[in-house]
């Protein structure tokens, strides 16, 4: 396949592709090397200045995400020449970015704060002015730029140049003026990469900005369930609330990327709306009720189950084997929004796991076409109890509601829902909480048949409950 | 018009300029200009390159790379699409031969374009003038007009079955411009920052196509070399620089201008036979002898220095553009300084991190006294920021910036000392 | 360091009884013959702290009222009692840009280490010489920004001294 | 001292740019010059400012919606050259070199004597909208230090009271 080569990094062995990403390599191998404007999606720039080694037989120091890997380089990034260099080279970086960091939301995950604290000069020479630019700019699509934090890396403007194509972004002016500055304002629906590739506090994220400091965060890593992509994707949580999501690279899905719907998907979760115990309609009103009555309430009758595409394989798996084999049960699939496929990530089909329903109810020999939902639709009586798994992310809720006119009929309507009560959900007589994707762990299954892995955080509402518990309650 | 042998071999670059209406194409065919390049049609591409190799020519651009071995580095497949650029955005201060070799005689610039392109096997060719020189673009574009319509341009020239066509391109001011990296971005209609290398022009320039970028001086010489060989070319100058070179001289003497002498010339013999002396007998304090980029010689190293790549070099400077600025005693080195420090912050491109906070550092740092925070101790760390630039960076703008200074200081500390300590009328000091 | 068991044989043990005692015997010689240090007659009489005594916070405020505090979160970060909830939110003021919504102390949390002190960039907490903070079971013992930076005692800032001039921080931006 | 125009907001001139039917004409002949449209960035923009003098927004957005450039990458080239003006400038522009050479012969004082003889600054037109002044890192012209160029053409050596009578005789 491809051809591996050997070469030594600050006298380590290294083992790398031929032709590969000098720099890559190296930060494959666990190697540190200081850098801000290299990318691995994006192409090289070289201008930060920070990657430079040495190589044996090369006369004058180079920057490794210029080179590439060749069998026997011997290369050190250690040597007190190389480190002068990073040092000084650090300290033209700080010399005109302000004194912000008690009001950056990059502090803490800040590429100047790590590198100072290994290369910084500590004793400041800088008692000029400052070269100022303009700070707090809301360039659109919840970014916000402040030029003055900048080191044009230059990574922003290539991601609009080279990912999305969209030429929003652009440096203007050169030498020590030159800024970057928005064309009108951000278009693409893959902004809130801008921030995650900032390395610094230029380009930050007005969802998330001044929520939280980043050091109070924890991750976990899991998938999106935005739509059938299924991209990788760590969520940053405390115990007050999880507070946004961002991409994980991975090569087989999305790469470095994802889109800015996906960033959304945390929001029901802790969600101070979420549903969090069983409740009972009083009225339009909802107030929390006795499980033991709802349960009494249902027992024995006859019950049809519309479920949501957002389930992991394991949930469906239990429900058919536990309650569904016995019962009437069809799918939910939500509609189409925007175009099948953007060409970079995003999809129109928003079922997570659509892939994974139709799998598990084609195994338990049920029909999960929206012609069966039609059906089961038309079929339901006065007597009988409905249950529907509300999705955990609804773009469309006009079409929901419309899913919602036609269980009318039915004298029990119970949802299911991980997230929060909506208006159009005073149709039901019970609401009783499930646990959404942040709080459980499964397989949800992709587009493209891969299987993606959903991690358990930590919880804000109800963990162990699932459709299948509920589901239960009408088997005696 | 007679041929005159003797004054042809006395110069290579300027032995057309005594004619009046060269830049006619009458004038310099009658002259015997264009003959050579129909001479060249009839050889070998690869016995030109040779014999521009065994010249000796060395790039007059500033980096003194010899011409021949570039030109060895190039693509050699002649059917593969290449250009051929012509370094004319000359912006080093102090600099001003290219634009003197233009105005007076454009021919000699396209013939030696068109044999460099018939050696090189490029179909293409611009002359890339800085956005200043609008007059001499005009030239140029007259000149090209008239070859084209002599049929030395275009499609198949003069029955060879060989393509060449040669346009004038025009810059909008920027220096970086003249970094032949630079210059392939700015042509390819973006900011002319200058890009990584490797990969090298060569390899990978104008719209990732190979590109071979020259002097103006040093494809101007290629008629001259092939005229005569490259033998006698070598009879010119030292060992290692062979050849003339065009030196434009300014500042504290009688006759500035262009003069064309063999390398190895020293400085004083350019001062005192080819300039007149200096000015209002002065005594001379310091000279810049190859544009703002180079190191500044003081009194005595310039009376010593003999104007080739190595002495100067040797001394610690470099020969550059052949710009040399002479300063007589009644100059202040700190204006100097604070001249060429300005010129450095404005003209960086803002790329990478050390020149382009560096650049605005150090003119901020020497410009303290205007707040009055200047301390002695400034000087050191001028001369250290300076060092700490050099070799950072993507284009050698940086280290321009930073050799000056740090020769400077080197020269005439006390002289910066006192200069930076001097309050101005801004200063509270 | 080892002590050696036999050292009083050089010594003899009178001497490391005295050097044992002295402070304690000098406590109660003065105790016994002085007395302003015994005990006061509280609250008619206050005792008085050094400058340096780690009471009652405040929040310091700029020239024009508002609080210095930038809600960086150093402080609640340091606080070993985790005693500090702050809520920021954007400052119409872009020089500003960060401002707390809310900034709230767990007085009956707080162990008055001081550490919130020491890690504001700003200078923005302090710890006052006020001990007085008595109060009934009911309360909730939680104060707000109001309290910690514009209570009664601080007299806006003439009683004890709470406001910080902005000049030495913008110093910083040059 | 900066002589970066503040390139933030791109000025608005009021009124649509359309090339004439001749400059259309050049511009088709540009095209043919270079093997793709984008490096015909440069001298379309020289074009344009011959026909307009400076590059307000419309004709970035004229030439991008002709050449199909992003208009962010027209602005970036505008704003890193000093001959493009993205902000209005008189019918006559003024270079002074401020360079080495010029500056110890005075060109500095020059461009300052100027400067306060027009009663303008950096790039602005003068009040009867004749001259726009810009000081210029070396113009190439040493041998006639202080030198100036007026208009495309390079005048020098100069002192202040020829400058000015110089720049009083412009249309």
């Amino acid at each position: 396949m491809t051809e591996k080569v050997k070469l030594k990094w600050n006298g380590k062995d290294i083992e790398a592709v031929k032709g590969s990403n000098l720099l890559q390599a190296a930060l494959d191998n666990g190697q540190e090397v200081a850098h801000y404007c290299y990318h691995a999606g994006l192409s090289i720039a070289g201008v930060c200045r920070m990657c430079m080694v040495e190589q044996d037989g090369v006369p004058r120091p180079f920057p490794a995400c210029n080179a590439t890997c060749g069998e026997g380089m011997v290369v050190r990034n250690d040597t007190p020449k190389i480190k002068a260099a990073v040092e000084n080279t650090l300290q033209f970086h700080l010399l005109n970015h302000p004194l912000d960091c008690p009001v950056c939301d990059q502090a803490g995950e800040c590429g100047l704060q790590d590198y100072y604290m290994k290369h910084g000069q500590y004793d400041s020479q800088m008692i000029d002015k400052k070269v100022h630019k303009e700070k707090v700019q809301d360039i659109g699509k919840n970014v916000m730029l402040d030029a003055e934090r900048c080191i044009l890396c230059s990574r922003c403007t290539r991601f609009t140049e080279e990912v999305t194509k969209t030429f929003e972004l652009g440096i203007l002016n050169r030498g020590d003026h030159a800024e970057i500055t928005v064309n009108e304002e951000l278009k693409n629906d893959y902004a809130q990469n801008l921030v995650d590739i900032c390395p610094v506090g230029a380009l930050t994220s007005k969802d998330f900005r001044f929520k939280q400091r980043v050091w109070f965060l924890e991750e976990v890593y899991t998938t999106c369930i935005g739509c059938e992509t299924g991209c990788s994707v760590k969520v940053s949580q405390n115990k007050n609330g999880a507070y946004r999501v961002k991409p994980v690279f991975d090569e087989t899905v999305n790469g470095h990327w994802m889109c800015d719907d996906g960033r959304q998907i945390y929001k029901h979760v802790s969600s101070p709306t979420r549903l969090q115990v069983a409740s009972e309609n009083m009225n339009g009103l909802f107030v929390p009720a006795d499980e033991l009555n709802i349960k009494e309430a249902v027992k024995g009758k006859k019950a049809k189950f519309i479920l949501s595409t957002s389930l992991t394989n394991q949930e469906y798996e239990r429900f058919f084997h536990e309650v569904g084999s016995k019962a009437e049960v069809a799918l939910y699939t939500l509609p189409k929004l925007g175009a099948d496929f953007d060409g970079i990530l995003k999809r129109g089909d928003k079922n997570a796991n659509l892939r994974g329903a139709e799998h598990a109810f084609k195994k338990a020999g049920k029909d999960s076409t929206p012609a069966a939902l039609d059906k089961l639709l038309n079929s339901i009586g006065s007597s009988d109890v409905v249950y529907v798994v509300v999705p955990e992310i609804l773009y469309n809720e006009d079409h929901f509601n419309t899913l919602l006119t036609k269980i009318e009929k039915a004298s029990m309507r119970i949802a299911l829902t991980p997230g929060e009560t909506l208006s159009s959900m005073k149709v039901f007589n019970y609401l009783l909480p499930v646990p959404s994707f942040l709080e459980k762990e499964g397989d949800i299954v992709n587009f493209s048949g891969d299987i993606r892995k959903l991690n358990a955080g930590l919880s804000y509402g109800e963990t162990t409950k699932d459709i299948s518990y509920y589901g239960n309650w009408v088997n005696v | 018009m007679e041929k005159d042998t003797a004054n042809y071999k006395d110069f290579s670059l300027l032995s057309y300029h005594h004619i009046p209406g060269v830049h006619n194409i009458e004038v310099f065919e009658r002259a015997g200009g264009y003959e050579m390049m129909k001479k060249c049609f009839g050889m070998e591409p690869d016995f030109i390159k040779e014999e521009v190799k065994a010249s000796g020519l060395r790039g007059r651009g500033g980096a003194g790379f010899p011409t021949g071995v570039k030109w060895g580095f190039f693509s050699k497949d002649r059917s593969a699409q290449k250009y051929l650029l012509c370094n004319a955005d000359e912006s080093e201060p102090g600099t001003f031969k290219d634009r003197y070799l233009v105005e007076k005689n454009p021919h000699i610039l396209i013939e030696g374009m068109i044999i460099s392109a018939w050696a090189l096997g490029t179909q293409k060719g611009y002359i890339y003038i800085r956005g200043e020189f609008y007059q001499q673009a005009m030239i140029l574009e007259k000149a090209l007009k008239e070859a084209y319509a002599k049929g030395y341009l275009g499609k198949n020239i003069l029955g060879k079955g060989f393509d060449f066509d040669l346009y004038v391109h025009r810059g909008a001011g920027a220096y970086i411009c003249g970094e032949e990296t630079g210059m392939i971005s700015s042509l390819e209609g973006k900011k002319g920052q200058p890009k990584l290398k490797p990969p090298f022009p060569a390899i990978k320039g104008y719209r990732g196509l190979p590109t071979m970028v020259n002097n103006v001086e040093s494809l101007a010489a290629v008629p001259w070399i092939m005229r005569f060989g490259a033998a006698e070319y070598k009879k010119w100058g030292t060992e290692k620089s062979a050849g003339t070179k065009l030196f434009s001289i300014s500042g504290d003497v009688n006759k500035p201008g262009v003069i064309e002498v063999p390398l190895g010339t020293s400085l004083k013999e350019i001062i005192e036979v080819h300039c007149g002396g200096m000015r209002n007998g002065n005594k001379l304090k310091a000279v810049v002898p190859g544009g703002s980029s180079a190191p500044v010689f003081n009194h005595d190293e310039s009376y010593v220095v003999k104007m080739d790549y190595e002495d100067v070099a040797a001394k610690g400077s470099m020969l550059g553009s052949g710009a040399i600025i002479i300063l007589d005693e009644t100059r202040n080195i700190g204006d100097l300084m604070k001249w060429t420090l300005e010129f450095y912050h404005h003209e960086s491109c803002g790329q990478c991190t050390p020149c382009r906070e560096g650049t605005g550092w150090l003119e901020s740092v020497f410009k303290r006294r205007d707040s009055g925070k200047a301390s002695k101790s400034d000087i050191d760390l001028l001369d250290k920021t300076a060092a700490s630039m050099r070799g950072q960076t993507i284009c050698a703008l940086a280290d321009a910036a930073a050799m000056p200074a740090q020769g400077m200081i080197k020269s005439f500390r006390s002289e910066l000392e006192a200069y930076i300590m001097t309050p101005t009328h801004t200063g509270k000091r | 360091m080892i002590l050696k068991a036999d050292l009083y044989k050089q010594h003899g043990f009178l001497k490391g009884l005295y050097l044992g005692l002295k402070i304690t015997m000098m406590n109660l010689l003065s105790n016994l013959f002085k007395h302003d240090r015994m005990t006061l007659n509280y609250p008619e009489e206050k005792y008085f702290y050094s400058d340096r005594f780690k009471g009652k916070h405040i929040l310091t405020v700029k020239e024009d009222g508002t609080l210095r505090c930038t809600s960086c979160m150093l402080c609640s970060t340091y606080c070993p009692a985790q005693c500090i909830h702050i809520v920021a939110a954007d400052d119409s003021d872009k020089e500003v840009e960060k401002a707390p919504v809310s900034f709230e102390i767990e007085m009956l949390r707080c162990v008055f280490c001081g550490f919130c002190e020491e890690a504001c960039p700003v200078d923005a907490i302090r710890l006052s010489g006020e001990y007085e903070m008595s109060g009934h079971a009911e309360q909730e013992w939680v104060a707000d920004h109001h309290e910690l930076a514009f209570r009664k005692s601080l007299n806006g800032g003439r009683g004890i001294v709470s406001t910080v001039d902005d000049k030495d921080r913008m110093k910083l931006r040059l | 001292m900066s002589s970066h125009s503040n390139t933030h907001v791109s000025h608005s001139q009021g009124a649509p740019f359309k090339f004439t039917a001749e400059n259309l004409a050049k511009y088709e002949e540009l095209l043919t010059r270079y093997d793709d449209v984008e490096s015909a960035l440069l001298p379309v923009l020289h074009l344009v400012q011959e026909q307009n003098r400076w590059l307000p927004i419309e004709a970035i957005e004229y030439v991008s919606e002709l050449m199909k450039i992003p208009e962010i990458s027209i602005k970036e080239v505008i704003s890193f050259y000093d001959m493009f003006y993205d902000i209005p400038v008189a019918r006559n522009m003024v270079h002074v070199c401020t360079n080495i050479t010029c500056s110890m012969f005075g060109g500095r004082e020059i461009y300052q004597g100027l400067l306060k003889h027009f009663d303008t600054d950096y790039l602005t037109p003068t009040r009867d909208g004749r001259i726009s002044l810009q000081k210029m890192e070396c113009l190439g012209a040493c041998e006639m230090a202080p030198c100036m160029r007026i208009n495309n053409d390079y005048v020098g050596p100069v002192d202040l009271v020829s400058a000015i009578h110089k720049l009083e005789e412009l249309p």
